[in-house]
């Protein structure tokens, strides 16, 4: 009981600052934004593992294995990809002010 | 779990967090998802070490199926073309959320969520995940168009969904209930187990059903209430592992996808529910009356001498026809152009522009365009009065004065849009008279003293206009 | 342990949203932030009640009866003089225009 | 705790939160500050209905004391001059560490505290409570005046507090060893309860020692940080009774406290280190070079005309002087006159002009100026290009350019400040040519073409100028 009440209290902050932080974020972020997040997520992998390393039948293995794979996917392609389009905002650069006849 | 441990998830939440303050600012962005990336392994290796595995066969499968996600993840993450940014996200958010339904499958499996806490939060867990996974399966192959393009409709859709979204309470009832009102109905064979088992089935279901008579383009609004979804379940699953960095990222995901969701929603100014139920509505494209009005049609010689003699402050407004005909490049050779001419030239961006909430700044960047040139609605609506001429690339809904008409009310009533009407000149360039996604004709085409219309493929006409310049 | 452990995880996200919400407070309203953040503290009242209710010797009597009194000033004070502070703030009214020879 | 109680508590929680969030704009402020106080209550009324009094006595005690602290608090902050705001602050601040004080202290009379965690976080709360109480309670007294006003110092001071400083922490040691020290030291008689008593005490003389040597115009710094210690105080001592309303608010007062100390310290050009060592140089008045220049001296009648025929937007500095001579209602008659003469009016107010941050938003909203003519430094620098007269009412370090000068190194060098110096006409509302708090002389006063000086006190100056305008 104790453990969910303060897992609630958690959830809860964690609610607002969630809100905070996100609204801070411009549009112009928000697709980098959504696939962080998305990657972020993908930290349910730590359960997956758990699943396999508690489990001993076949089933149970199986099942966990999908799930790693799914949750490594997730982890990595969504990290990378926000990296990959991260790394193409360039800084404001001095303006070209050749003149051509 | 020993404190160790405790300790380092709550660190890799920490850097979760700081990872996303860091966003706020192109500057620091790319930093901040280093620092979240960070956080996650901090997780992974706690997670290594505390773990002593029951078979000898698990480390390899854990290993195995680390090495094979990772991989098929980066190149996947690699090859994707800056275009395919929402199928990209789709994907990833699906496996997410298949990650997070099987992980709570397997914990009713093992009997591990004995507490009806555990049980009701690993329910949500199921049901949220599978629903997100199979419900952005079909976002995936809707925008990469393998199925399913458009608007798939039958009769008594709406009614299906209730009847199996019933279903789906019910079975979680039956589970709750030890298998008792199975029992009570004279279904003994629906023990708690099984009724699991069919509640994740129920729920691929529904998040198929849920999906597919959504339009292409209203997509972007489905995998953002997904990934909310998935955060959600994440957050869940976060309770039934007791595990917070499980819970505090997951509950920041949620609030993320629900944020931006409902951004969307309101720059598209119309309420998530009509957008879900009527995605239909606005796709099959409203009322195109088709008697021939005049407008003014030009060349690229045309749009490309009054550019250089008339012209001195331009903005570009692109849009989703911009990404589609893979016109960046040209775009950003354009500018460059106008400004060796000496010419102030901004960007113009619509927070729905393209098909993704910030999709065109990418497409932009990614091209080569500083991003101190790409402009927030907010921040280019007052310069129109200044501007001498706008250049709209594939775009139309957001640039509709329409929108604005109280008279008749279309698809994009209510939704704010760029004031292009505002400025000396208008030049579209579009490959024909027909509206955009929300399929409502637009008044500026047919202002004939104002507007220019240059019908041609994107990508070409860019090119084509640049040329003349050169020429002129 | 496990008391601490989750209070320390309480504590670091309640910083983080503290430090979000305090930065977005625009320096006009800083004096009311400042006494209206003061108040909040007074919520420490709550200890100050237990004690006395808890104890049942002079000593701890008077000293919970001394915290009582602190806190009740803290709270009451605090939202007091801050309301009036923010009653004071009037929005902005149509601009007076007649001139005068 | 019974589960109620522990919803009610985090329902405060988040009362405290959203009210906080509130405080964002002057429009929803009020409201946030109601929820933050209905929080409050929640939280007490929650307290309430769960303790089960041990003597009889208990229930008058508790009542009594909340109906006399009630009443203190409210009279003393109905009549508080909105002057006195920053007195009003550090006795609230103080009261509520003392409160924090004893509470721990009697924790630990009752013996409560025995795990080494709950002795520690006890500790912390002893010390930094009763800390920020008497360095409260002298902040208070002086600036109410009452005593120690101006920087009281004696030899060795620094050595002195550290003396203490130590002695704290080594009893603190011996308060966590259970007395093993006292005993090795071969003093017995300093059993561990004993022990917190001398931290106590010493820590109330910390306090004093900590604060007496700081100038009275330094004190809303001290203030500001003395409440960031209260809320620690207050977060700790949530960590010792389990209380998360306790542990939340406290952080985000920490939070808040630590936030505005820096923007403070900041915004006056210098560490925080330097302020709190060094107050006392800052307030010794610096380099007061007393040969005779030059300067524009006008009279009231001269303001008023140029004002009248020349001016046609005026942006009124307000500074510590103005909150001293009590001339905000005079002030808001200028602007008022000003206005119906058609000119344009605007205040432009600097972080740290006045005595507080923020204090002079709320003198001037209390003589009745509507929010929207208030602007913050960095909104109206850029509009002093195309302002005609700058009237700077009791300021002067948040205007001297000489902050800017690379050259000599002041109290004031790298402080951002007003640029008045780009208006046409600059005009000082000030009783002599003596400088600020800073006492750094302003080179603004001798530029004869661009300044005029209006020698008076800021109330009845302001009353003339009004009077001119009329006459004119
Ligand atoms: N961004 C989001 O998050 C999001 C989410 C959901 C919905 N939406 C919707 O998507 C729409 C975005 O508006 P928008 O103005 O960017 O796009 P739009 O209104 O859909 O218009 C796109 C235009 O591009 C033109 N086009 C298509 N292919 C082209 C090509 N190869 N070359 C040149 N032009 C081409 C089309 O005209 P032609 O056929 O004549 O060439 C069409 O009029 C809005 O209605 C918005 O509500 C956006
Ligand atoms: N706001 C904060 O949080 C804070 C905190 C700590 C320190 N400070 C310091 O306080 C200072 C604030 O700057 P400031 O420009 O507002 O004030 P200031 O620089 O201290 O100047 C106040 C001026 O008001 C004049 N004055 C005093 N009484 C007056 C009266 N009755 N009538 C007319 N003029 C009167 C004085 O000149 P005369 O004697 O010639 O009249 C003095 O030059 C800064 O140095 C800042 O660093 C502020």
């Amino acid at each position: 009981m104790e453990q969910l009440l303060t897992q609630i209290a958690i959830f809860v902050i964690a609610a607002f600052l969630g809100w905070e932080l996100i609204s801070r974020v411009p549009n112009m972020l928000h697709t980098p934004l959504m696939s962080a997040t998305n990657a972020i997520h993908g930290i349910v992998l730590v359960g997956a593992i758990i699943v396999i390393a508690t489990a001993s039948d076949a089933f149970t293995l199986t099942i966990g294995f999908i799930a790693v794979v799914f949750g490594a996917m997730n982890v990595v392609g969504g990290f990378w990809v926000t990296n990959r389009m991260l790394g193409m905002f360039r800084p404001p650069k001095p303006r070209v002010m050749k003149r051509k006849g | 779990m020993q404190a160790a441990t405790f300790l380092a998830y709550l660190v890799a939440a920490a850097l979760f967090i700081t990872g996303i303050r860091r966003l706020r600012t192109p500057e620091t962005a790319r930093s901040g998802n280093t620092l979240a990336a960070f956080g996650m392994i901090i997780a992974l290796v706690a997670t290594f070490l505390v773990t002593d595995v029951a078979t000898p066969l698990s480390w390899p499968l854990i290993g195995g199926g680390i090495l094979i996600g990772a991989v098929i993840g980066a190149v996947s993450a690699q090859r994707v073309p800056m275009t395919g940014m929402p199928q990209m996200v789709a994907a990833f958010n699906g496996v997410g959320g298949g990650c997070i339904a099987l992980v709570a499958l397997s914990e009713f499996y093992q009997g591990r969520a004995e507490t009806w806490v555990a049980a009701l939060t690993g329910l949500l867990t199921v049901i949220i995940g599978s629903l997100s996974f199979s419900g952005s399966v079909i976002a995936f192959s809707k925008l990469q168009e393998l199925a399913f393009s458009g608007s798939v409709v039958f009769p008594l859709q709406q009614v299906v969904n209730a009847l199996i979204f019933l279903s789906i309470l019910v079975l979680s009832a039956n589970v709750l209930a030890g298998g008792a009102i199975a029992q009570a109905l004279g279904l003994p064979f629906l023990d708690p187990l099984i009724s699991v088992y069919a509640i994740f089935v129920a729920s691929l279901v529904l998040g198929v059903l849920f999906v597919i008579p959504i339009g292409g383009a209203d997509m972007p609004i489905v995998i953002s209430l997904l990934n909310a979804f998935t955060g959600l379940a994440a957050a869940a699953s976060g309770f039934v592992l007791e595990n917070y960095a499980l819970l505090i990222g997951g509950t920041i995901v949620g609030a993320s996808g629900t944020i931006l969701t409902r951004n969307m929603s309101s720059a598209l100014g119309r309420p998530l529910s009509k957008i879900i139920f009527q995605g239909i509505a606005a796709a099959g494209g409203g009322d195109e009356d088709q008697e021939e009005k005049e407008v003014n049609e030009a060349s690229a010689e045309e749009v490309g001498s009054y550019l250089k003699d008339e012209a001195q402050k331009v903005v570009i407004v692109p849009g989703y026809g911009l990404a589609v005909a893979q016109a960046q490049g040209p775009m950003y050779e354009l500018m460059e152009l106008l400004e060796s001419e000496g010419k102030e030239v901004k960007f113009g961006i619509h927070p729905v522009a393209g098909r993704m909430p910030g999709h065109m700044n990418v497409l932009l960047t990614e091209a080569g365009v500083p991003y101190d040139k790409l402009y927030d609605m907010e921040d280019i609506n007052p310069e129109f009065e200044e501007t001498d001429a706008v250049i709209i690339v594939g775009a139309n809904d957001v640039v509709n004065p329409a929108a604005k008409d109280e008279e008749k009310d279309t698809a994009i009533s209510g939704m704010p849009i760029l004031e292009v009407e505002n400025a000396k000149k208008v030049i579209f360039v579009k490959r024909s008279l027909s509206p955009g996604f929300a399929g409502v004709d637009n008044p500026l085409f047919y202002d004939q003293d104002k507007t220019m219309m240059y019908f041609t493929d994107a990508k070409q006409g860019l090119q084509d206009i640049a040329e003349a310049l050169r020429n002129e």
